[in-house]
């Protein structure tokens, strides 16, 4: 039991940290959002250089063999530089689908790629009425030769937009909500039978609505086994919400700290509003509720190495409630605090805001993993 | 006691709505369910029609074109407007300059803005806040100095309503620089039209433009512009603010969109069935219909005691309806978010083309719940209320 | 739509409000407390002469004919003044199974005595796993003679230590939870195979639970349809929901009162703590629970008269699970309030506190009638 | 960073869960599971055998019998303790008086009290806390005069939890009436059955006789059970409750009152079929644990931050501790009352003759209801921990 950094970690954190101040204040990504496609391929290629891209790749990959806190260690820092470049979608899905059941032939086509800032990822997942059941999937893969042919739609995929490669998971028999008969693909962004609907998402990222028609895939665009891959979604899915707990948190830090300072500034009746006690209260709270995010954050780090996956779920779950529920208070709570001005496009609190909510919404929300955790039995 | 509505109300009741039936555009009303924003002319559209049904400014004196209703039948009008929905009046016309005239301006006043303002031939906005008075209102700088036979206006006002919109203002303006916080205020109303008249959009976090700054640079305005007596502007803000009260609970709101998440409920889907048909969720909106029935309860005691006692001065009992109000339609909004899960996310699905249709129901959804934030801020925030609460109702 | 009281009313209120100023303040009542069966014979005597154990009765019983709003009033001043006599076994839920299902012998037989306050009633409903379900019934009346014979286990039946009168629900045909076969019958406190085992309550009122063994009633104790009394049980039952909403805002307002009363005059660190800012927007959270609680308690209280029983129903459920809900927080909140103090037995307001939770759990907490608004769908 | 448990820790969380297995009186567990209270004897034996075992002190300097535990191994000590459960040591005596007079005292208080509070030869309590005094401590009005080699102590304490076993109070008394608030206030230790000492029971309103009132009356104490220097009581009160924080979060207890909610509830029905089946009630359930593991490794850090950087000043995240830990332990509580539904009502249904075992189970379950909404209130009310982080944390 040790929560202090390694002499490494501490090195990570710098660099990112450093990395960020220097090209990522509130006016810099008002920049890159206005870019093509809605971040900064100079500040990916930055992260590249860093070696950030390629953290949780084998030092065989061409990667640094970082694991769960390196990682954490990167999400909070982006998090709390509310960073638009799709780190989540590219590194830690991509990434993980890769990681976690790549052939080597498949690493060796797409890890350089990542690891250099050549190429991104997103993951075709949601559909129409899956909302977070993972195993919910309509989109089929039938077998056609060596390879599949792929027919559905997917919903609200992140960095959809920008992606070059799409993982899709796509149902190769059963019915809709069987758990078995589920595959995941690489897919060319690019391939025919692909099209896009893209859109900024409301806390400034940008996404796509995608439909796969007739879309034929070689046998090296399968990840894993076609027919019984639901737990390697789950696997990597899990360290996606791992991931976004830590965002939160950095979110969370950020948000606390942009309120109290304005508060301690923002004058009323002739005295700082920070000085009325209700004020203070409500800070403290805020104060408390991102402490028992970290708390969670730093657990379900800790619970993506469990060896048993229903007690690494259930963990995580647990996580993705606290999370969800500090990051609505502590959102919500900045807002009011800031009065007026925080519901102004214009400060920077509200894009915090809206990026707290959407990963509420994301993966899960708190009553579907609340739920999870009770049916399992609960944590104690 | 007697807690039933009468039969002469509930008469009232289904003349309101079958009125509301027949006349309020179709298009009007889908753009309001979907929480989407409407054009000036869809608003002043149906504010004429209220107006010619005599409608306009139900709560105005008989003699200005007002209903002479009671009370109640004030609340079951609001209410059933909420509830349909229809716009309602333009606030800052008929709730606010529209009384302030009738009780303190001249009889050339009178006799000139208010039919103005019951046809909407002027859409009006409020020039109260500035940046950095906020709660703290009286602390205004904004000034009007006279000269000849004019007001030279200076300052900035902030977080102006549909100032863009706005043919005419209705100012606070420090004409005493030397009086104390609260004195040495003036009311003044002027044309948003008048040289050095600046509207700048404040973009609102759910990409609205519904409020702006507006700026004053030696704006010349008509000495008669004036309204009531010079210096004595804080007295009718405080007037006016006390008169706002009107539907702040905002009831119908919070039932129009509970009958929304039901909607919405029934078709999308959690777990491969209707979220409806999800206990917890089921309970959780139950608990929130419970607190509203239980704010439309209070608030028609606090209506049914100003028919029996009058208006008089503010009744504390607003502030239970302003905290409780915004808490619920922020609740309302926290459920629709809950319902469309992960289709929340997309913003102005839309696009340019318009064609998103198969998304559509969500686009408005995220963009309400983060614009609902603001109901516990303005109006005097919920911490205001509370502090209201303590002081005038609890003695502490 | 009129919320003001009619002069009848204003008379009834300062009648019973005068009764208990003079006569129940914390003094006198842990006297009434100490005295045997745990109330004041004499207080309930004037509350007989005052016409208060009359109130819901006809005209033609020898009653007064009150409704619903005279009741509410009633129960009010009741709760402010935290009273122990049995007004709610006795009056409420006795005198409703009379009134709504007594026959004019059994009105005769039972009424004037309730009016003149020489006896009183309990109502023995509760059994080991029926919880809240009224219908979950299997003490058994089975069919002997004219009569009946009574066997089975009723618990923490209100006022069942002094009672003369029990009222007990049984089954005369079907299972466990089913709806029908369920029939009310009046039963003497000291008929043959009833026993009792009496206690305190945590509020300081009394209750027993009570075992009927082989107990033979004639024709005469049949209160209503013997093989279908649900509907007869459910709308009682709903009258004293009622009236233990208006208890509740009794015990609301007189909470909050003494609260605020205390934290202006308790002194800490040289100024009343009844001026940090944060005590006092406990205090209006406290204001606004307990008008919406009053709110609700009118509303149930117009409920009763629905004719549509399920309407009714869901109205009362709905008002009960505001009661419960700022019940809880008021009683918290005044604890917490008055610290250290509010934790003894010789402060008044702990005592509220007590009370105020009990009714929580009395017919339905806050759950499960929120379950049950939820079911009927919704109120809007 | 490195979030495990290691294996020794892991192997030492078996060795103390053992003992407390092989040696805690089954009846003293039971008692504590049902909530009951334990007689003095039962705690003193069972700490007795803590101390023959050598972890009656555990936190003390090696030099007095103490353990030199990491500080994570206390932490897995105290949760293993309070979850077994177990009655944790009398923290007036181990936690409280013990490190004042190791680290103040001179060489005959240490060599004389501390192997006596080991072993609980003495039973201490606390005279802090006045009548008035509440949050406001240091307004103590307690006096000790000094009149030849006694001092002569008048005033009263309230809230002396346990004092009616006590045999030595340790005492804030006022020595110096004519210095400032906290100046002129000493330290001094004396026997409870010293003449003039009254002990008045204050019973709660869960019906426990846990707290008293503590009258002195012209009370004679030998001179030297001053403890320190005159007037520096202050500093020692501020270095005691600093020590007070351990085991604060109270993770163990409600772990172990979360098992007994779920044990109840698999047996009490609701609807037919046990209450643990009921998904709401399972989903508030989950909410509460997982708050529980939230502070549980909120816990750990400010743990490990202690082993790393040592204790030093009191750290104010142990606020966090408290307020959750509170609110947490309130929590469980509620849904204990929520299990049992009606059948919370019973108060002592023992009676006299002890005979109604049916509802025994849900006997004490009320009265700790009632019992634990002090646990917001005593240790400075979750008001005074705002206070606390908003200033030393946040710098408000």
């Amino acid at each position: 039991m040790d929560f202090d950094l390694s002499e490494e970690q501490r090195l990570l954190k710098e660099s990112i940290d450093g990395l960020l101040t220097d090209s990522y204040d509130f006016e810099q990504r008002k920049k890159y959002m206005a870019e093509k496609g809605g971040w900064s391929k100079t500040v990916w290629l930055k992260l590249a250089e860093q070696g950030l891209l390629g953290l949780p790749f084998s030092e065989a990959d061409g990667g640094f063999g970082g694991g769960g806190v390196e990682t954490m260690i990167v999400m909070e820092a982006l998090g709390k530089a509310l960073v638009l470049e799709p780190y989540l979608a590219t590194v830690v899905i991509g990434g993980g689908f890769l990681r976690h059941a790549g052939t080597d032939a498949q690493k060796a086509a797409h890890v350089p790629s990542i690891i250099d800032g050549s190429k991104t990822l997103a993951f075709a997942q949601l559909e129409k009425n899956s909302r977070y059941d993972l195993f919910d999937v309509t989109t089929t893969a039938k077998k056609k030769g060596d390879g599949y042919v792929i027919d559905g739609e997917k919903f609200v995929v992140l960095n959809g937009e920008n992606a070059d490669t799409l993982i899709v998971t796509a149902r190769t028999k059963g019915d809709r909500r069987d758990k078995s008969g589920i595959g995941v693909f690489l897919v060319p962004a690019n391939a025919k039978g692909v099209a896009k609907k893209s859109y900024p998402t409301q806390d400034g990222l940008h996404a796509a609505d995608i439909t796969f028609t007739g879309v034929e895939v070689g046998p090296d665009a399968v990840l894993g086994n076609p027919e019984a891959s639901l737990a390697l979604i789950e696997r990597v899915v899990d360290e996606a919400r791992v991931a976004l707990c830590a965002e939160a948190v950095g979110l969370m830090d950020e948000s606390l700290k942009t309120t109290v300072e304005y508060i301690k500034t923002r004058k009323q009746f002739g005295v700082p509003i920070g000085s009325f006690q209700s004020l203070q209260h409500r800070a403290s709270d805020m104060f408390v509720a991102t402490e028992q995010a970290r708390s969670m954050s730093m657990f379900a780090t800790m619970a993506n190495d469990f060896e048993d996956a229903r007690e690494r779920s259930n963990a995580i779950a647990a996580a993705k409630v606290q999370i969800g529920k500090s990051a609505k208070f502590v959102g919500q709570q900045s807002i009011q605090l800031h009065g007026g001005i925080g519901m102004t496009m214009e400060a920077k609190i509200g894009h915090y805001f809206k990026r707290l909510t959407m990963i509420e919404n994301t993966f899960g929300d708190t009553d579907y993993h609340q739920r999870r955790v009770a049916d399992a039995g609960g944590l104690i | 006691m007697d807690l039933a509505f009468t039969k002469e109300e509930q008469a009232f009741r289904e003349e309101v709505r079958q009125f509301f039936r027949d006349n309020v555009p179709p298009d009007t009303r889908r753009k309001l369910v979907e929480g989407r924003h409407l054009s000036k002319d869809e608003m002043v559209t149906w504010w004429r029609i209220l107006n010619k049904k005599g409608w306009g400014v139900s709560h105005w004196p008989k003699e200005y074109g007002g209903t002479g209703w009671t009370p109640v039948q004030h609340y079951i009008f609001n209410e059933e407007l909420q509830a349909h929905p229809a716009p309602q009046p333009l606030a800052f016309g008929v709730s606010m300059v529209g009384p302030v005239i009738y009780t303190f301006g001249n009889e050339a006043q009178k006799k000139y803005y208010l039919p103005r303002i019951a046809n909407v031939d002027d859409w009006w906005c409020q020039g109260f806040s500035e940046p950095g008075s906020g709660s703290d209102l009286a602390s205004l700088k904004t000034k009007a100095e006279r000269r000849g036979d004019k007001w030279i206006i200076n300052g900035q006002k902030t977080w102006t309503t549909l100032a863009q919109h706005a043919d005419m203002i209705f100012c606070l303006c420090r004409t005493d620089p030397s009086a104390k916080k609260q004195m040495g205020i003036s009311f003044i109303v002027f044309s948003m039209k008048s040289k050095g008249v600046t509207v700048r959009p404040i973009q609102t976090i759910d990409g609205g433009r519904e409020v702006n700054e507006v700026f004053f640079d030696d704006v010349e305005v008509p000495i008669e512009n004036l309204i009531g007596e010079e210096n004595k502007g804080w007295d009718y803000a405080k007037f006016l603010l006390g008169n706002e009260r009107t539907g702040i609970a905002r009831v119908g709101v919070s039932k129009e969109r509970i009958r929304r998440i039901k909607d919405l409920a029934s078709k999308v889907e959690s777990a491969g069935k209707p979220i409806i048909q999800d206990s917890a969720f089921r309970e959780k909106l139950a608990a929130c219909e419970i607190e509203l029935k239980a704010l439309e309860l209070t608030q028609l005691r606090v209506v049914a005691d100003e028919g029996k006692h009058g208006k008089g001065k503010p009744n504390p009992a607003s502030s239970v309806l302003k905290i409780k109000g915004s808490e619920i339609q922020q609740t309302t909004t926290e459920l629709l978010m809950e319902v469309i899960g992960p289709f929340a996310a997309p913003y102005d699905v839309h696009g340019d083309d318009g064609s998103n249709e198969a998304m559509d129901w969500t686009a408005q959804i995220a963009p309400s719940y983060f614009n609902n934030r603001k109901v516990s801020i303005y109006g005097g925030s919920n911490e205001i209320q509370r502090n209201i609460i303590a002081k005038a109702v609890l003695g502490l």
